[in-house]
């Protein structure tokens, strides 16, 4: 009879809590939407069954000596996974487009308005004591409008853990639902014609400049805005193993076997910050709004930003593709193409989105750099 | 606190421009630098215009041998 | 001189106790049914090598800064390892034969009276004075009787850890030892009529069956016995990301590279246990006697009760498929398959062995939950 | 210590039983929930009946047109 | 303002040294190498841009917890990623040629004085006071003279890891530049008729005979020379799983994903030793000095004993062979099959070559295990 | 100083000799008893010797059948 209530007392049935309940669906909704909506699958997989391991009651796998804890102490506490991820977004991306047209850069930069502007907002919900942000988990949910997971969770594991859980999820969900988000604001801010705007085949790009970009872009990031370097650095590093030509085995495997395990293992560690006392708190629900806004102006100061580059430049820049510029890689560019084709189904925007997009990671780290330089 | 925000807001997107300005100089300086020392791109494909002025030219020489 | 005299104490020939040349002997051994008989060689390799490096006399390969005993400290004590290599077999794990006939999970449940009977069996030796084993460790012995490598690591790791290896090598040795034990007591326990028993075809299983399975799985333990959450939990992950279609990318890496490196230093690490002073005591003589029993009793509790649910069941069930429920995927399936072709040429059961086959996967890891539970 | 061993295979034994009783049943729930749900697999091969059928039918159209 | 002196005062371009910068051209330099002339471009390249990283002022990549302190501490002051490593060589090795013609491991052998001759070295500039290196550092330095990188790099952690940066540098700087050190020692040997020897094909190497030798090897080193059993031990396991044939999962992912893992890591490890303060010091040129030394002997040593064996024999030996005996796999042995070419167009020697090139690297595991017993 | 690693040296060198040399005598051996005990290797080549030989038989076989 004493074994039978042990059994009783050790299930979950008799352990937990209806905030646990609420949390098992939340990750469930997550799987569905990773699943069956193909929203960002590689990451809202593993982060959903990591959050369903994390809310069982009594099973301690996201505390203590629990795997998923140990894979968050080992890779999320040191930085290690994001950056590991970032060597691998580096050895997949291809600095072609923005190469052949270096002026995509200002959209990247425009659409990080976005990160400062939630900063902003952040603080201000504080002010009026609807929230109770410092300025380091400010800067940290900002970042969710730089649309680049890996980016995210590094800095919110640098400034502000607690709110890891939050900001992963919102950061992927939002990039996953960039073709829902972005599409009324591009054509709000866009008349009918500038979006028909056909823009002129890129130039080609010789093997030195891809294999000279990445390298400068180290450098200047060492000589401008070191607290960059470590995002920057392993996103050039991985694309220096790409264009070099000469380490294709160690490009292949960061490409693949490397980028997918930790991959695996970087979701499973942000699932354990879904606990339920961690993530039930009202701090989620602003950040979930504010990751919102962060993505929407994001998408706004980039489009504005490409009209005006359309005015000031010779040749014509259609301003869908500054939308592009919050990165959430192909996907925002692939929403820049649908636009502009369902305005002119000549109009084949995809490369030229492709300059903005590669330009809004780069972008995003050089705002983390900022963030980390001035909150710690 | 928000004045904190504002700063970091104006230094930060201040900072992140004139970051990606002085890349877009410092990127456009390297690409001419590496195209004017290598001229001739070799490994490009064959433009659309090429292509016919060499299937032409094959075809002027084969109607000449026979 | 001196240094020639330092040479020579240095050496393994001035160092090397008896102890160590007869586990020097064993692990050849190892190496020996791994290579040549083929016996589980994915394991037995490298743990037969790994106990070779770990008996070096002066090596301090297994202790200290070695790499071996680093790799036991990271990969088992944490329980990682096992649980990862878990994760590998729910990528690999076909549950359709199981869901096209759930009710070979009974099977999978009989078969662990292997289990249970073999925790008596020590405490009994234990009552007499013939050994000396804690209930902990009459428990992880017992799961040697799963048939199921990595949970028997991972529940010795957590329990018994100074058995491990003399665990490891029995669970092993005998899942490789299946096509010698299990045939003569299959048969001394079926009829040639049961034996000659035909199935109707197995009813196909719809992909949404597929992808609902794994997550069904993981809540009923989240409800009903957290502690079998961490192993059940990995392997319900690994076969979500495989039947899921959207990450194959991430299922891919799991089902090579990941669980490949794993295995090996998975298999390095058990074989830092087969040190002399650990592994040449009396208990490992009574852990391999025990786990040979536990395997004859499972296989017996499975044809039993195969031969109940032939009676009580409508359809014809075949008994021999509950000798495949002990796990030992999939080999146990592939004796079941050989031993009804013997009696019936026309009779093809390895599909339908493999439901009890995985069935008795879960079942062991149930199992060590129940024990995990009840004795830390 | 025998005894907290008969009281573990007891107990045990009952729990694995249990647990994959509950598991039978629910997997055969959701099995007829999903099959329900989706009445007509559609991405099963044909069998040897509907090939037999379709092949009759494609030669009796082939034969009606000449 | 305040604000923008911040940004200032954290730039490179105000906190970056005069030795930063040298150190960003020597790392600009080995990626040069590595890209642009192909020398050993696989480590090269991920030690240039972990330099690269680790002279960013103020980035702290290299130092504390950033990502490259911590691929040191975990992968290189343990010796698991030099470790690791060699499991690959041996996964990698085909030892069939040492296996057609046994002697050839006296040209492994000889071609170790150039380890011991460069300890001697480094000890005589200490002795005259031009340098100030511990036994324990000429040890160290010398096995630059193996010609062997991950020995090197074990060695180097394990006895010096204040010069672990030179020494990493040196030999994997003179393994490339070995097409141009050794042919014209090489020359200077041999006469024009030696180098024409035409050697009798190799005899075929049974499978039996390639799955007993990296047993024979390993036992023998646990009974003579346990000191290096670590290093010999990883590299006959990895061989042992190439030769065996029955784990040939486990051998692929050795051979690629997790050798390629993880000599990106180690590369990465290793560039953190190139911070200005540590390597820009008197003794890193001495180290580079010591190591040409090193491997020019190594190789006349090599050479000289060729041409013993060749009177010795009754069979002809092209002394040349003896060259590869610094290991350097494969380039050594190509550099002999080319010089041996140029006297002779129909003297093809890369077969014979590759016997002594991996004894080579048998050699130099064995004299860095001495090197470590009777220096710690 | 100069003297520990002049010691350490021949030490050192003898070591590397004298274990290379048992290696040697070792593989040896070990490979006589492995041709020793399989005498006929199955799985080579044949030589161009053999395939000659092999190709003249057919031939003649081929021959008396016709
Ligand atoms: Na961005
Ligand atoms: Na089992
Ligand atoms: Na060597």
């Amino acid at each position: 009879m004493e074994a039978l209530q042990q059994i009783w007392q050790g299930s979950g049935l008799y352990q937990v809590t209806g905030d646990q309940i609420v949390m098992l669906g939340v990750c469930l909704g997550l799987l569905y939407l990773g699943i069956v909506r193909q929203f960002e699958p590689l990451l809202l997989i593993p982060i959903g069954f990591g959050g369903l391991l994390s809310n069982i009651p009594g099973a301690e796998i996201a505390t203590g000596d629990g795997l998923l804890h140990l894979a968050y102490v080992v890779g999320i506490e040191t930085g290690a996974f994001p950056l590991v991820i970032f060597m691998g977004v580096g050895a997949l991306t291809d600095f072609g487009p923005l190469l052949a047209n270096p002026r995509t850069l200002f959209l990247g930069a425009a659409a990080q308005f976005g990160i400062f502007a939630t900063l902003l907002g952040a603080l201000g919900l504080t002010e009026l004591g609807l929230m109770n942000f410092s300025v380091r988990e400010a800067a940290a949910i900002g970042i969710i409008g730089g649309a680049d997971g890996p980016t995210a969770i590094y800095v919110a594991g640098q400034l502000a853990p607690d709110l890891l859980g939050a900001i992963a999820v919102a950061a992927y969900s939002y990039m996953a639902l960039v073709p829902l988000i972005q599409p009324p604001i591009m054509k709000a801010l866009t008349t009918e014609a500038e979006r028909r705007t056909q823009m002129v085949q890129l130039r080609e790009v010789a093997k030195a400049e891809r294999i000279l970009f990445p390298l400068l872009l180290i450098l200047l990031v060492a000589m401008l805005l070191p607290s960059a370097a470590p995002l920057i650095g392993m996103l050039a590093f991985g694309n220096l193993m790409r264009e070099c030509g000469v380490v294709e085995r160690l490009s292949d495997t960061t490409q693949n076997a490397l980028i997918n395990i930790v991959t695996i293992f970087l979701g499973l560690a942000v699932g354990s910050k879904l606990q339920a006392e961690e993530f039930l708190v009202p701090s989620t629900l602003g950040i979930l709004i504010l990751g919102m806004i962060a993505f929407a102006i994001g998408t706004a100061s980039g489009v504005l930003m490409g009209k005006l580059l359309n005015r000031l430049s010779s040749q014509p820049i259609n301003p869908l593709i500054g939308a592009a510029g919050v990165s959430a890689v192909p996907m925002a560019a692939r929403v820049v193409n649908k636009v502009g084709l369902d305005a002119n189904p000549q109009n084949i925007l995809l490369m030229h989105a492709m300059g903005p997009n590669v330009a809004g990671v780069i972008g995003s780290a050089v705002a983390a750099g900022i963030m980390i330089m001035f909150t710690s | 606190m928000i004045d904190q925000g504002l700063t970091l807001m104006l230094v930060g997107m201040g900072t992140v421009f004139v970051f990606l300005t002085i890349l877009i100089v410092a990127t456009s300086a390297m690409s001419e630098i590496v195209r004017r020392m290598t001229p001739a791109p070799i490994d490009r494909d064959p433009t659309a215009d090429e292509v016919a002025a060499i299937t032409a030219a094959i075809a002027q020489h084969r109607r000449q041998r026979t």
